[in-house]
């Protein structure tokens, strides 16, 4: 066991300051590989990292080891719009993300670590009959599931967003919106470097540039992994590996439901505020807000094939350019300042899987599409149980690949044709 | 009891010709056209249809027949859309139709699917330019040539006329026409790059 | 962004284009017969293959034509096409090294070099 | 002779040169400080001449013309420009934000992470000041006047930038014929050379290449910078233009060959307070004394790690300024350069470096020390120097973000710590200083021999002989020091890498330290290179740094990701044209002009506009509606039902193909008779309905949903093309050709009788789900008596010239039976009032014709259908699943909420919900509310109560059948 590290705090940062912050530990380890495991996580990203945090800390399970390719956090963790909220139409998706919710909540002071969740509010913009209806429904479902959420009229949204454009003679004018208060935006990478910290803290070792090549399989129950840091042995492996899911699995012969999407985002030039909550809207496709930086972070739409380049097609840019711009004529003289793209999975009914697999001590958490950063630390909190107990969580249970053949789905494409 | 017809584009009403930026719009608004489909291996069939309009039915992908009175506009290897400005004329299509086996080929009136917007002048690929992705000079470099499409979103068919300035006739959907034109005539602000 | 070859109308931008998904996927002759799992098998579990994958493209914005295209998903790079019905066309080449195949250096992916037989 | 232009900075007035930047001229009027840095609010002056400019960021102009963060190096002056300082308050000179500096220790990388933790409820306050710390200049706050446009562009030879080697390809594509574009991002060809006294060659490239239409093909654009370099040679440039009635041009390129004449970049040199302004790239200066006969200063110091700063002393001191002294920190340098600057008697100091600088808004010292051999401890004693202006020059970068962009590989090259293009991926060639070739003579060689190879491979030859270059400037090679040393402290160090996000020296260490260890972690946690200028001048810098802190060499590291932009993209000229009345493609039916002219309100479905009602004078919705439902019920109503989508169906085979898509059988269907069809996707939900009339043997006649139109078409080809290719079925869509005009209503049949005198409209010879095609004053119609009412209906399919036409002789002849136009709400009501479905309300893709109570269409019979076997799956047959009911509230006077939800049991939060209103209206006819709604087991709990929570009250009603108006459907044969 290592020592525990320094809390961080106003006067942690003083007394670092005073030595010149020469005396700062590592937020986390860099450990070379054990020879085996209690539980291995493939993938350090933001669910990844949840998974061990939890495992460690609900199940007491400190002997496990997340592998990342690449750099922890460098996959959709680190490459999304940081949107955070828990208004979904149906009863599973809603106790998901709803839980989800509540622990980003007091996530900064749980990791010691600040993630600047700010919960400016989420508006999601009705443009048509169709959209009220269906915002509506979503709406009411939410309010009956405890879940807060108002319904805005146009004028209640120009009052809560003043720079909208409410005129009702644009080609797809407002008619109205649903608010969720608690929800909002965090910051990304801090996600994922505050549960490294926090699972490394606990005894995870967290080993980047590690890339599993393959998984290894002795009747029925898995063993271990090859990996380009050699043998890594363990009868528990979880992968959260998003875009790349289908690749871990082909290693076991077994085929998913997914599609893995090129999915981009943009931010402009950092200005001062200018714009204090999230706006979504799916029917013309934009999702904005303001970083803390300054930056208004934009999201697109995914394209329509399959691609692992991590990278779109220039047309859905204009597209969500075109919309931001309808919907805010004032940001019409903003410049982008970066643009990038990642790699989505995509399920059939825009809802994850959280499952086992018919091979022993594999399971699978997958398929969150273009919304899973908001999900992060629920994620990995029924991850974490369906690991550990072998059985899923009662949130998840919902969420496993039985759906696909009882048809049980859990349709969430309703309203959110790009969910972020 | 008379029925007048109605062209698509408002601007264009009665045949008017309207001119901006140098280019000229006209709406051929109720030439006949008729949707051919079936098998081009099919060597009788091709004959036939040959034989009725007296004309050949391009097999070259992106090219179009014109035997003076019609044209006929290769779509696909299945497919032909025959074009004739004569409005009065309708049975030419009932006699392709009257001919027709009704068993793996197809002759569809759709002279009312599309209208056309003929476009004229020396910068019009300047114009096009703004809302077509495709290579023009490549794609348009002949009096044969077909190009099916997107304008900017919508789906189009564009033609090359064989005409001394250069002359292309957009074949768009009547839901679409009104769209269209109006883009084009914004487009003609700007010409020159 | 990317240019495909269409078999009838020659090469266009990839907007003008919807993709059908993975290719080779055919509709069970015997429903009826089949296991609820076999059902969701051939209605959503897909290889998703990272590397030359076989999948369906249609030329909306065309002829309308319904075709096969061999690509690689990590690069993009459009290796074959080949026409329904068609059998699998053999494909030469490396796929990327490792199963994520991204550089060790540098920004994108690597390029690999493919010929079809 | 030069004109004078006058402009204000601050509000204050100033004036400068015709053809000059802003920063040139701020500087001519002795403007050093011109912007605050963005955490610690330094004073920052400006460093650079172009693109890569960190600091001279301004806020230009105001109003609704207004633009954010614009480089002083970029903008040309023009009358009346006025420009403001940004990041500051109250004021540039005097910033309160400057207090942060002090505290700088205290605020480090990432020192947010670790702090504002508690107490939770703070975070919003906290968030409030660094929100209002943060960001730089201002967002525009109304409308932007101006237009932008798209341009496509397809050429055989694409040349990115306008430079010597650019000019030089250029000038040898002109040759060739092939159709070739250059682009140059600044206003002038020339590049780097235009910061030369002698660059004659250039000028006389320049000038040969402009001669008007000497070159048919070649086209030259300038003020238009490539920003993304996309697949098969697709890339985007914006142009600036700046026109009244246009301000941006986006080029949307693509290319058979591209060059990439990009250039480089010169490098900073990170040393303590390295950041105080009148400290610039010596090159830059250079720029600003050559090409705007710009002084700037009066005493300069040169500080270099390679000979090509010395241009800069020769000419500074060739102008007049007196060049203090060169400060090189290599032991010794041949350069031929270095030897013109021993000759003209300039003071050089080899093997010494720059410790430290003083002036508080304006550098006015250096203070100058000796430096062993590995550039890592000082040496002797350090000596003051005073002067106005330090050049630095750390060497240079080649531009080498177009390349990566497009996925070729880059290599690190040691000698002079450079990533260069190594293997390409795309039809791609680099030249010149942007593939770390910085010679002339080499240049102009690898010019000639990579451009004749691009025309071998078009199978061109040019005459074109190449000009041997004889004249070599030798430069001695670099020497590169990541960190200099300081007497101070590493630790109490100010060394800056990125400037305008003020990341030092040290913040990477504590990256490292902290054990962020890769590049991205290191960016991200330190935002090194994340600001404005993307790090052009930065980002190998914090490289070498990493590589110095961590030894690890460079090319292990590997560099962060070039992403797109090159250099930031205005929205609107990204939006173009397509936003407003272009926003969105706009459909409309042949009757849309009848429709403004009757005040129709419209509703959007999908693109099309399609009216929603008709209200008269002084009426409401609610009135208006009414209105129509009545008259419908009780005279005739007239709807636009153009949208629906029409498919012909001919071939041997049709028959078959309507009994695999649809879930009911066809083959029995007789000529001239219509059935209604439910079409389900494989995973036995329902996707779409409509009616399906039997023209002949072999031809039918689908409609299909408005929204469904498209999607069902080319699904149906899919089947066709590529499962059932045996089946010898046509398809063309007619949607457009016929408009639909629907009349509604038990008088009816009178106007079809005076429409057409001469056809038998009886039950027997034309009963209710029968087809005819029928002359309407000459012109052939398809005529469908079926009904979405529940009212004798006559669906009249006319060519849609004629439709106007027919419809207003609708009108005129219907006058006597109060025809009345109803809309799309109207035609919900109606046939809500007769339980009938819209797919896409009452259905959500979650929904099978079971659940619809519609079994009785799904055929037991046939073998297979799609969707046929998915409605056998555990879920499926599932007895508890959700079903079509109708719902009646136990006050007539309440209409629910559609999307409303429902719950058996009123309980606390959360309620158990049962399901939700799919529809709900006002019924004239019934003079109450009705619903729809899919709820559990709903079909069984019919007559049962059930709850609606509504925000402030509960709403009782009951499950009832979905059919409110003559269920035995006697209307429609009386």
């Amino acid at each position: 066991m290592h020592k525990k590290p320094k809390r961080y705090s106003i006067f942690s940062l003083i007394r670092n300051a005073l030595s010149y912050h020469e005396n700062w530990q590592p937020a986390w380890r860099s450990p070379e590989p054990k020879k085996e495991y209690d539980a291995i996580i493939i993938g350090g990203g933001g669910h990844g990292l949840t998974t061990a945090y939890y495992l460690a800390k609900n199940y007491g399970l400190t002997n496990i080891a997340v592998l990342e390719k690449g750099w922890i956090g460098g996959g959709n963790t680190g490459r999304n719009t940081t949107i955070i909220r828990s208004n979904y139409l149906w009863d599973q998706s809603a106790g998901l993300y709803e839980h989800a919710l509540k622990l980003w909540e007091g996530m900064s002071q749980e990791l010691n670590y600040n993630v600047m969740f700010s919960q400016r509010g989420v508006m999601n913009v009705a443009h048509t009959l169709h959209d009220v209806r269906e915002l509506k429904r979503r709406w009411h479902a939410n309010r009956l599931n405890d879940i807060d959420c108002e319904w805005l009229d146009t004028n209640k949204v120009k009052e809560f967003c003043p720079i909208i454009n409410t005129s009702q003679n644009i080609r797809y004018p407002v008619l109205g919106a649903t608010l969720q208060r608690r929800a909002g935006t965090a910051r990304h990478d801090a996600v994922a470097w505050g549960y490294a910290r926090g699972a490394d803290a606990m005894g995870v070792d967290i080993i980047q540039n590690c890339e599993v090549t393959s998984i290894n399989v002795k009747n029925g129950q898995v063993s271990g992994v090859e990996t380009t840091k050699g043998q890594i042995n363990s009868k528990k492996i979880g992968v959260v590996t998003a875009g790349h899911s289908s690749v871990i699995a082909d290693m076991v012969g077994i085929r998913l439901p997914l599609e893995s999407r090129p999915l981009q985002a943009l931010v402009s030039e950092p200005v001062k505020p200018i714009i204090n909550t999230v706006v979504m809207s799916n029917t013309i496709h934009a999702y904005v807000s303001q970083s803390d930086k300054g930056e208004l972070v934009i999201g697109a739409g995914t394209d329509g094939y399959i691609s692992y380049s991590q990278r779109g097609g220039f047309n859905i840019v204009e597209d969500t350019i075109a919309a931001v711009v309808e919907l805010f004529p004032l940001f019409s003289r903003m410049k982008m300042l970066r643009h990038w793209g990642g790699i989505v999975d995509i399920c059939p009914d825009a809802s994850p899987i959280v499952s086992k697999t018919h091979i022993k001590g594999l399971y699978f958490n997958c398929g969150w599409g273009t919304g899973g950063f908001k999900a992060t630390p629920g994620s990995g909190w029924v991850f974490a149980h369906t690991i550990a107990n072998d059985e899923p969580h009662k949130l998840n249970a919902p969420f496993t690949l039985n759906r696909f053949s009882s048809g049980e789905l859990v349709d969430e494409h309703g309203a959110a044709a790009v969910a972020h | 009891m008379i029925l007048n017809r109605e062209n698509a584009v408002i601007e264009l009403k009665d045949q008017t010709i309207k001119e901006y930026g140098g280019i000229e719009f006209q709406e051929i608004a109720f030439a006949q056209k008729i949707n051919l489909r079936g098998n081009s291996n099919n060597k009788s069939f091709m004959t036939l249809q040959g034989k009725l309009l007296d004309a050949v039915l391009p097999t070259k992908s992106n090219t179009y027949t014109n035997n003076g009175k019609i044209k006929i506009l290769w779509l696909g290897p299945n497919e032909w859309l025959i074009v004739d400005e004569d409005k009065k004329n309708n049975e030419l299509f009932l006699k392709l139709e009257k001919s027709d086996s009704h068993e793996e080929s197809a002759i569809t009136d759709v002279s009312e699917n599309r209208t056309i917007i003929r476009i004229r002048g020396k910068k019009i690929f300047n114009l096009l330019a703004k809302f077509l992705v495709i290579d023009l000079d490549k794609n348009l470099s002949n009096d044969s040539s077909v190009v099916q499409t997107l304008f900017v979103k919508v789906p189009i068919i564009l033609v090359r006329n064989n005409s001394n300035v250069v002359e292309i006739d957009l074949y768009v959907n009547r839901s679409h026409a009104n769209y269209v034109y109006n883009l084009l005539v914004d487009g003609t602000k700007n010409l020159d790059f | 962004m990317f240019l495909i070859n269409c078999p009838y109308c020659g090469e266009r931008e990839q907007s003008e284009f919807s993709c059908g998904g993975e290719a080779h996927i055919s509709r069970p002759k015997n429903p009826p017969d089949t296991s609820d799992d076999q059902w969701a098998d051939y209605l959503f579990m897909r290889k998703n293959i990272k590397g030359v994958q076989f999948e369906r493209w249609n030329h909306s914005s065309g002829c309308r034509q319904w075709f096969n295209v061999v690509r690689n998903t990590s690069t993009d790079e459009i290796l074959g096409i080949y026409n329904m019905g068609e059998a699998i066309p053999e494909i030469d080449g490396e796929n990327p090294k490792t199963p994520s195949g991204e550089p060790e250096i540098g920004s994108g992916n690597i390029s690999t070099s493919f010929k079809k037989k | 002779m030069s004109t004078k232009i006058s402009f204000t900075f601050d509000k204050k007035k100033y004036f400068g040169i015709k053809g000059e930047t802003l920063a040139s001229a701020l500087l001519r009027n002795g403007i050093f400080l011109v912007g605050r840095s963005f955490k610690y609010h330094r004073p920052r002056g400006i460093i650079s001449a172009g693109s890569e400019e960190p600091n001279a960021i301004v806020q230009l102009e105001s109003g609704n013309i207004t633009e954010p963060n614009v480089r002083a190096t970029e903008i040309e002056i023009y009358d009346g420009l006025s420009a403001t300082s940004q990041n500051n308050w109250p004021s540039l000179n005097f910033d309160l934000g400057s207090i942060n500096d002090l505290f700088s220790r205290f605020i480090p990388a990432g020192f947010y992470y670790k702090t504002f933790i508690w107490p939770p409820k703070f975070w919003e306050f906290y968030e409030y000041f660094i929100r209002r710390a943060a960001g730089l200049g201002k967002s525009p706050t109304t409308d932007d006047p101006d237009k932008y446009e798209h341009l496509h562009y397809h050429c055989d030879i694409l040349i990115i930038g306008g430079g010597i080697s650019g000019m030089y390809a250029a000038k040898l594509a002109a040759k060739s014929n092939l159709k070739t574009l250059l682009l140059e991002q600044n206003s002038e060809l020339g590049g780097y050379d235009l910061s030369n006294t002698d660059s004659v060659r250039t000028r006389k490239l320049s000038e040969e290449l402009e001669e008007s239409n000497k070159f048919k093909n070649l086209k030259i654009v300038k003020n238009t910078s490539v920003f993304a370099y996309f697949h098969a040679n697709y890339l985007l440039a914006s142009q600036k233009i700046n026109k009244k009635n246009l301000r941006q041009v986006i080029w949307k390129i693509r290319a058979k060959k591209v060059v990439l004449a990009t250039g480089s970049i010169e490098r900073f040199l990170t040393f303590h307070n390295n950041d105080k302004p009148g400290i610039m790239l010596a090159n830059s200066a250079r720029k600003y004394l050559n090409k705007y006969s710009n002084k700037i200063s009066k005493e300069i110091v040169i500080f270099t790690n390679n000979d090509s700063a010395y241009k800069s002393a020769i000419d500074f001191h060739k102008k007049g300024v007196d060049v203090k002294c060169i400060i090189d920190l290599r032991k010794q340098s041949n350069g031929d350069l270095v030897k013109e600057a021993k000759d003209l008697g300039l003071k050089i100091f080899f093997g010494h470096v720059i410790i430290n600088t003083e002036g508080k808004k304006r550098i006015n010292k250096v203070i100058v020390s000796e430096v062993d051999e590995k550039i890592e401890n000082l040496l002797g004693n350090p000596k003051k120097i005073s002067c106005d202006l330090l050049c630095v020059s750390g060497g240079w970068t080649p531009t080498v973000h177009l390349f990566s962009q497009s996925r070729g590989k880059l290599i690190y090259r040691e000698s002079d710590a450079t990533f260069i293009p190594d293997k390409s991926f795309q039809k791609e060639v680099s030249i010149g200083a942007c593939n770390g070739t910085f010679l002339l003579k080499e240049i102009f060689e690898e010019t000639f021999n990579k451009m004749n190879k691009i025309f071998n491979e078009f199978g061109i030859k040019i005459e074109e002989k190449f000009e041997e270059i004889t004249k070599i400037t030798f430069q001695d090679k670099m020497q590169h020091a990541w960190i200099i040393p300081s007497n101070k402290n590493f630790k109490k160090t100010k060394m800056f890498i990125d400037f305008q996000n003020d990341v030092t020296a040290k913040d990477i260490k504590l990256a490292l330290k902290e054990g962020y260890r890769s590049i991205e972690h290191i960016k991200r946690y330190t935002t090194t290179g994340m600001a404005t200028d993307q790090g052009k001048i930065s980002n190998v810098n914090a490289l070498g740094i990493i590589s110095n802190l961590s030894n690890t060499p460079i090319h292990e590291l590997g560099t962060t990701t070039f992403r797109l932009p090159y250099t930031p993209v205005t929205f609107g000229a990204i939006a173009g044209r397509h936003i407003k009345e272009f926003f969105d493609v706009e459909r409309t039916t042949p009757m849309h002009q009848w429709h403004i002219k009757n005040q129709a309100k419209f509703e959007d479905v999908g693109q099309w506009k399609r009216a929603w009602y008709y209200p008269k004078e002084g009426e409401n919705m609610h009135q208006a509606v009414n209105r129509e439902v009545k008259a419908t019920r009780d005279g005739i109503g007239i709807l636009d039902a153009s949208t629906l989508g029409k498919i012909d169906i001919k071939g041997r085979d049709s028959s078959e193909f309507l009994n695999r898509v649809y879930t009911n059988a066809w083959s029995k269907l007789q000529i001239g008779k219509c059935r209604y069809g439910l079409m389900l996707g494989d995973d036995g939900m329902v996707i779409d309905d409509g009616v399906t009339s039997r023209i002949r043997e072999n031809h039918y006649i689908m409609t299909t949903t408005t929204g469904g139109a498209a999607s069902v078409m080319s699904k149906l080809e899919d089947w066709l093309q590529t499962e059932w290719p045996e089946l010898k079925v046509r398809l063309t869509s007619v949607t457009e050709q016929f408009a639909t005009i629907s009349l509604n209503g038990p008088y009816a049949i009178n106007l079809m009788k005076k429409l057409c005198p001469d056809q038998n409209f009886s039950r027997e010879n034309f009963p209710h789900m029968s087809f005819k095609i029928i002359k309407i004053s000459g012109i052939i119609c398809r005529v469908m008596r079926i009904s979405f009412t529940g009212e004798k209906c006559y669906e009249i399919n006319i060519p849609s010239s004629y439709a106007q036409a027919l419809w207003e002789k609708c009108f005129e002849l219907g006058k006597e039976f109060n025809i009345t136009p109803y809309g799309t709400e109207a035609m919900h009501v109606l046939r809500a009032e007769k339980g009938f479905i819209i797919v896409g309300q009452e259905t959500d893709g979650s929904v099978t014709p079971i659940d619809l109570d519609m079994s009785w269409i799904v055929s037991k019979k046939k073998y297979d259908f799609i969707g046929k076997r998915a409605l056998y799956r555990s879920d499926t047959i599932k007895k508890d699943r959700k079903q079509l009911v109708g719902l009646l509230t136990n006050n007539p006077k309440e209409i629910l909420e559609e999307g409303s939800q429902i719950v058996e049991n009123i309980s606390n939060l959360p309620m158990e919900m049962v399901g939700h209103v799919t529809s709900s209206y006002y019924s004239p006819n019934l003079d109450r509310s009705i619903a729809l709604a899919l709820i559990k087991e709903g079909i069984e709990k019919k007559g049962k109560k059930i709850y609606i929570p509504m925000p402030n009250k509960t709403i009782e009603a009951t499950i009832s059948d979905p059919v409110f108006v003559d269920p035995l459907n006697e209307r429609l044969n009386t």
